[in-house]
């Protein structure tokens, strides 16, 4: 076996366990591919997401410290693919850093001293920065060249501009770095940072019908074949209640849906059938098909 | 008393609740005053249209002390939590974090908003973490329909993302979770004695 | 016949590219009266205009014309080169070949058509030209400025320490104006009296200021350098020489409750008095409408307890001339009563706020009285009415000031900015007290101003609510403000201890009549009107006259003190030569012909036509006719347009030169 | 490059009385800016429109001027405070006078153009020359101009035959 040229501890969070399974799928399959090491932070729980700290922030900086903590077991920065999680672990770390009197409650609450000092990084930023676009490219073997890509932001891979530092939080070009590296085209658009309704999805859909409405028009008109992501959330939006939000606003979308890493692990090369294309609402297969690209 | 939303706003040292900006101030860690109602927030906000208040009406009324007209509508809990506002507010003031506040707020005066769906859907996903450690979408949307009353809500999905191998029927539990409960009751023994909000 | 010479410029290629000048030149040697015709690269270079100076010369030229660029560009270049070749410059004429042809046309026979036939009019208009001599007019280098507020002081202050003599002309007993009413001063909170009265001192001292108080302007005659004014010094009734200012008039005249008009009437004085304690001069006057003396015959007190035998009762009003070069106006301003006013009057007051009949409802300034240090409380906020602190007052901005319907359509300023300071100054002395302010917008375009408002509610406590405010009404010892948030869209209402009001600046009472002494032009709200809102802002239209301060609209201290410099700096200007020289266009009138209609004085924006007497040699009267007053006249010609006698003449735009050019067309 | 230009019949004639503050720098810009409009205009400068009688405009009609453009600067601009108001007045009293007599009033125009306006020189310059051309020769005045002359020569044929009658 090779040597890896990278590792990172890795935290899935709880829908690339189940509903975005395919976006951890296709996330391994694409480091293993790229020769990055990933190994999954041990008993790793949730991270409280917005119902925490909508009500509990106590809560919400707890459960993301003791995370932070569990990671200390494994080698490597803290490699996330949620955008979600990923949010909240910056905060966190954000929050208690800036705040002595919060950080003492949580150190109460854990019952331990805070372990802080692992940098947390989003997929992306292991991508465009550590890996380095140049190198991404070479690892292209099947180029998405004719693939009109809209990179879908959502609120939280950028928001707020100081807590995640991953690019402008008005006018990010990460992704589109990133998925160009592979040979894909992006589509200038309008609505790229607009929020998708987020976790309305549970109690009050309507909100999403409207909201990711609007994203999937926007994509649309700009002539994007199809929407990366690079959160579970926005995928479920967009993804599973694509044809609700059709039949709401009687406009026909077929936009699929997506992840960032099942279309990189495509240009790198990784077959097709590992990347759980099948398991989306919208079937990207007769697009990806038509570009030639399975 | 409160008669409605728009009912007439009589100001004076008692009237204007400051303790309450002061406690909203502290746990958010932004100013509330610093606003100038400028109307960014609300401009930018995806949720708006869903909004009582909106987000510019909501700090002008806790600049004037006007919790009960804050908590009572359901505005606060139609906040998607996108930091749009935070992020352009030409001010620096937080406002994602003065919703975490005020939601806070309301979840421990109990009942005091009229937007209960909401708050069911997070108090189950808080449940949740509590029993399992990690989110089980099923149960989470099981339970939700059950104590929501909307028992078929989704009732076409359910199905199609089983075969689609998005949905376990069965998990298993966190190894650790005693740690977790062990964190869940400290911090209500941290309440307890006051320490925490 | 005259000797004309034209000069055709090429202007490297900008012209010739499409005007083909050597034709043009050429034409011009056929037009009878030319002398004399050449065309060359460059004119306005050195050899160019020793081309033109040796023709002038060698042809023995009595006009020229330069055609080349617009006269804006290059007129003054080729007057001089025709001065120093001897020729009146007033004789040299540009023909706009460049801007008015090459560069706008395209076809060269067109073009070159068109510059032959802009020659041949300025050919015309040449031969018409008079001879003209620059106007000198000999300054008075002596300044009067009118008001001692801190514009007059300021702008006295920096002539007088220029080394000219200052006349300073004071309506008041005491110079110091409303600066010296103020409490502390935004937006660093100086002590007005602190940074004021030093200056006030200096004005005392100083040896190049005459100090006229209780005094006002009378008549004004005369025109730039050279004016006459008379100025009333009013009975003081104490001789200002005698008296030593030790006060023991004031203390022992026993007519002592007249409401100090200084103090906004809150507090009392004497019927001989100062208006407050640092006043300059500090002479006392004897105020004859309630001083028992001037009443009845009988008391004499002050008189008796004088040692200096200052008090004189036989005083009587005194007019002095004094000559002056130039006039700053600084009047200043007075606050908008929202006390019902008389009927006709363009102002209205505000009865839905009781028409200054609910005592606890005061205005900014009697706010700053109260917290003066010196004021009527020793600097508590005690309201009116029963001298209790206030727990919560409301101030509202905009009174007066951008309401159509009070006869104001505009914003006074520095309101929003004094509203602020008064939160501030309130929260100082009231800790437990609430300040609320209605107000529109917060208009703070100020160095440091934005961040002091900010100040007053995020620091100081200060509860602003966007919304003007309804009505005002006493309930018990409370009064009730009727209000909105229109940021909610929610009425609200306080009961509050005192209102506040920032009510609008307005022009001095009177104002226009001062201007028409002066011969200024004024608004229709009584401000004076500058002669140009943006190039000249401090510089009346009539010549030799200066703007200073709120007299010319609203304006807080900084603006003020600036605006007074530059009028300062503008006589000096004026006065760094012994004579006035400016350009010879101006009109002059034909007595012979002149009727005496005096249309021509009416249309003049300038004040420049007079009256005069023609007498015979015994001196009896034969008639009145028309003059024109070449150191105010403007030169724009409009009475020559209006004359129905045709008896004026603008000087270098005369009939006879525009009439030859139209019959050249 | 250029576009082919139109030969016409008639070329008017336009005289343009203009203020020297902010027409006349106008139209300098127009120049300055290099932009083109028809030849035909010719300008005579005023220290401000209130210095412009109405007897000049008569003047240049009986001149061989077929149309008259007279251009100061904005109501409220006037170097002069006020010049420009009382040619206003005046020439709005002179129109009706012009109208009376039988001038076709779409000959004489009015218009204000600062000294930034050098595009709105060269619109209302290129607009009136453009119109003045589509109504043809101000022939009227001309005729009494030559009237005029007629009567002023007294060696004329037909006077010598009229004077050999008597």
């Amino acid at each position: 076996m090779t040597k890896n040229v990278l590792n990172y501890s890795y935290y899935p969070g709880c829908s690339l366990h189940a509903s975005a399974k395919e976006y951890d799928e296709s996330t391994q399959e694409l480091f293993k591919i790229l020769r990055i090491g990933l190994q999954e932070v041990p008993d790793w729980l949730c991270c409280g997401a917005t119902p925490a700290h909508n009500v509990d922030e106590l809560l919400s900086l707890s459960l993301c410290a003791k995370n932070l903590e569990l990671s200390e077991q494994v080698e490597g920065d803290l490699a996330v693919a949620c955008a979600a999680c990923f949010s909240r672990l910056k905060t966190a770390q954000h929050k208690l850093e800036e705040n002595p009197e919060k950080r003492k409650q949580v150190e109460y609450a854990l019952d331990a001293p805070l372990t802080m000092d692992k940098p947390v990084k989003h997929l992306l930023e292991i991508l465009a920065k550590d890996y380095g676009l140049e190198q991404l490219s070479s690892a292209m073997r099947k180029s998405l060249s004719g693939l009109k890509v809209a990179c879908y932001y959502g609120c939280l891979l950028t928001r707020p501009a100081d807590v995640p530092q991953l690019d402008c939080a008005e006018a990010p070009t990460i992704m589109e770095r990133v998925i160009e590296s592979m040979g894909a085209e992006t589509v200038k658009w309008s609505h790229r940072l607009e929020c998708c309704g987020a976790n309305f999805t549970l109690s009050r859909p309507g909100v999403v019908l409207q909201l990711s409405n609007e994203i999937l028009a926007s994509a649309q008109r700009a002539g994007a074949d199809c929407i990366m992501v690079a959160c579970p959330l926005c995928h479920a939006n967009l993804d599973i209640r694509q044809k609700d939000i059709e039949a709401a606003s009687g406009t026909r979308y077929n936009l699929p849906v997506l992840y960032m890493t099942q279309l990189l692990a495509l240009g790198a090369g990784v077959s097709a059938k590992k990347l759980g294309f099948d398991s989306m609402m919208v079937s990207p297969l007769p697009l990806l098909q038509e570009k030639g690209l399975v | 008393m409160l008669q409605n939303k728009n009912s007439k706003m009589t100001l004076s040292a008692e009237t204007m609740n400051l303790d309450f900006v002061k406690k909203v101030e502290k746990l958010s860690g932004s100013s509330v005053r610093r606003c100038f109602q400028c109307g960014k927030c609300s401009a930018g906000c995806p949720m708006r249209t869903f909004m009582e208040h909106p987000p510019n009406r909501i700090v002008r009324l806790l600049q004037l002390g006007q919790y009960e007209r804050v908590l009572a509508g359901r505005s606060i809990w139609y906040c998607a939590s996108c930091e749009t506002c935070s992020t352009r507010c030409p001010n620096k003031v937080d406002l994602a974090a003065i919703m975490d506040a005020l939601r806070k707020c309301s979840w421990d005066a109990k009942g005091a908003s009229k937007e209960s769906l909401v708050q069911l859907a997070n108090r189950l996903f808080l449940d949740n973490i509590r029993t399992y450690g990690r989110q089980y979408e099923m149960r989470l949307a099981a339970a939700f329909n059950l104590h929501s009353g909307k028992l078929l809500k989704d009732f076409m999905l359910g199905p199609k993302l089983l075969t689609k191998g998005k949905l376990k029927m069965f998990h298993q539990k966190n190894k650790n979770l005693q740690e977790i409960e062990k964190i869940f009751s400290r911090i209500e023994e941290l309440r307890k004695k006051g320490e925490a909000p | 016949m005259s000797r004309i010479g034209v000069f055709v410029c090429h202007c490297g290629e900008n012209i010739s590219r499409t005007v083909d000048v050597e034709r043009v030149a050429e034409a011009a040697r056929k037009i009878s009266g030319v002398a004399y015709a050449c065309d060359y690269k460059y004119m306005c270079s050195d050899p160019g205009q020793n081309l033109l100076k040796n023709a002038v010369s060698e042809q023995k030229l009595d006009g020229i014309v330069v055609a080349a660029c617009s006269p804006r560009m290059h007129e003054k270049t080729f007057r001089k080169a025709a001065q120093s070749a001897g020729l009146n410059p007033y004789l040299c004429e540009m023909a706009n070949i460049r801007e008015h042809c090459s560069w706008v046309h395209e076809d060269k026979e067109e073009a070159t058509a068109k510059a032959t036939e802009i020659v041949t009019m300025l050919v015309e208009r040449v031969k018409m030209n008079k001879k003209l001599q620059p106007i000198t007019v000999p300054v008075t280098k002596r300044a009067l400025v009118i008001g001692g507020g801190i514009a007059g002081i300021q702008a006295a202050l920096d002539i007088a320490d220029c080394g000219h003599h200052v006349v300073l002309v004071e309506r008041e007993p005491s110079i110091g104006g409303h600066m010296a009413q103020l409490s502390e001063t935004f937006p660093t909170l100086d002590c007005s009296q602190c940074i004021m009265t030093p200056k006030m001192v200096d004005v005392a001292n100083h040896p190049n200021i005459t100090l006229h108080t209780y005094s006002e302007v009378e008549n004004v005659d005369g025109y730039i350098g050279n004016f006459q004014i008379t100025i009333k010094k009013k009975a003081r009734s104490v001789d200002m020489d005698k008296c030593t200012g030790c006060g023991i008039c004031m203390a022992k005249c026993p007519q002592k409750k007249i409401p100090n008009a200084f103090d906004k009437n809150l507090g009392m004085r004497p019927a001989i008095y100062v208006p407050f304690p640092q006043a300059v001069p500090n002479t006392p006057v004897i105020d004859r409408e309630n001083c028992t003396w001037f009443k009845t015959g009988k008391c004499g007190v002050c008189a008796k307890v004088c040692g200096p035998g200052a008090v004189d009762y036989s005083q009587e009003d005194q007019l002095i001339v004094e000559d002056v070069g130039a006039i700053v106006v600084a009047t200043g301003f007075e606050l908008y009563s929202i006390a019902e006013k008389p009927k006709g009057s363009m102002i209205k007051g505000y009865g839905e706020f009781g028409h200054g009949k609910i005592p606890d409802v005061i205005d900014g300034m009697t706010f700053e009285r109260l917290a003066s240090a010196s004021g009527p409380t020793g600097g508590k906020i005690l309201r009116p009415s029963d001298g209790k602190e206030p727990q919560s007052v409301v101030f509202l901005q905009c009174i007066g000031s951008r309401a159509r319907e009070k006869g104001i359509s505009y914003c006074s300023k520095i309101c929003c900015m004094y509203t602020a300071k008064h939160t501030m100054l309130y929260h100082h002395k009231v800790h437990d007290g609430q300040a609320y302010v209605f107000f529109m917008d917060a208009r703070t375009p100020g160095k440091g101003y934005d961040e002091f408002w900010r100040r007053s509610i995020e620091d100081e406590n200060a509860v602003y609510i966007r919304g003007a405010v309804s009505r005002l009404y006493e309930k018990g010892d409370k009064i009730v403000v009727m209000g909105s948030d229109i940021s909610l869209g929610i009425q609200v209402e306080i009961e509050a201890d005192m209102v506040v009001l920032a009510t609008a600046v307005q022009p001095r009472t009177g104002a226009e009549l001062l201007a028409q002494k002066l011969g200024i032009s004024y608004d229709k709200y009584n401000f004076y009107s500058e002669a140009h809102a943006k190039l000249r802002p401090v510089e009346c239209a009539t010549a030799g006259v200066y703007l200073a301060g709120a007299c010319q609209g609203p304006k807080d201290i900084p603006d003020t003190v600036s605006q007074a410099s530059a009028a300062a700096a503008k006589v000096m200007t004026l006065f760094a030569k012994d004579e006035l020289e400016r350009e010879p266009i101006v009109a002059k009138v034909d007595d012979k012909r002149c009727v005496a209609c005096f249309y021509c004085k009416k249309v003049c924006p300038y004040g420049a036509v007079e009256e005069k007497e023609i007498r015979d040699r015994q001196g009896n009267l034969v008639k009145v006719v028309a003059y024109v007053n070449p150191g105010v006249c403007g030169g724009c010609g409009t009475c020559q347009a209006t004359c129905p006698s045709k008896s004026v003449e603008l000087d270098g735009y005369t009939d006879e030169q525009i009439m030859a050019q139209i019959e050249a067309l | 490059m250029h576009a082919e230009k139109l030969k016409h019949d008639f070329e008017p004639k336009i005289v343009a009385f203009v203020c020297t503050w902010c027409t006349y720098a106008g139209a300098d810009l127009a120049g300055t800016s290099r932009m083109q409009y028809p030849p035909n205009v010719r300008v005579l400068k005023f220290p401000c429109t209130g210095r412009i009688d109405p007897v000049f405009i008569l003047r240049a009609f009986q001149k061989g001027a077929d149309g008259i453009l007279v251009s100061g600067c904005h109501p409220g601009d006037c170097h002069y405070m006020a010049g420009n108001f009382h040619a206003r007045r005046r020439f709005a009293t002179f129109r009706k006078l012009l109208e009376f007599i039988g001038v076709d009033l779409e000959r004489l125009q009015f218009s204000w153009v600062s000294a930034a306006e050098g595009g709105k020189w060269v619109e209302v310059v290129t607009e009136l020359t453009e119109r003045v051309r589509s109504m043809g020769p101000m022939a009227e005045f001309k005729e009494l101009e030559l009237e005029e002359c007629w009567s002023g020569k007294l060696d004329t044929a037909e006077l010598q035959e009229a004077y050999a009658a008597i």
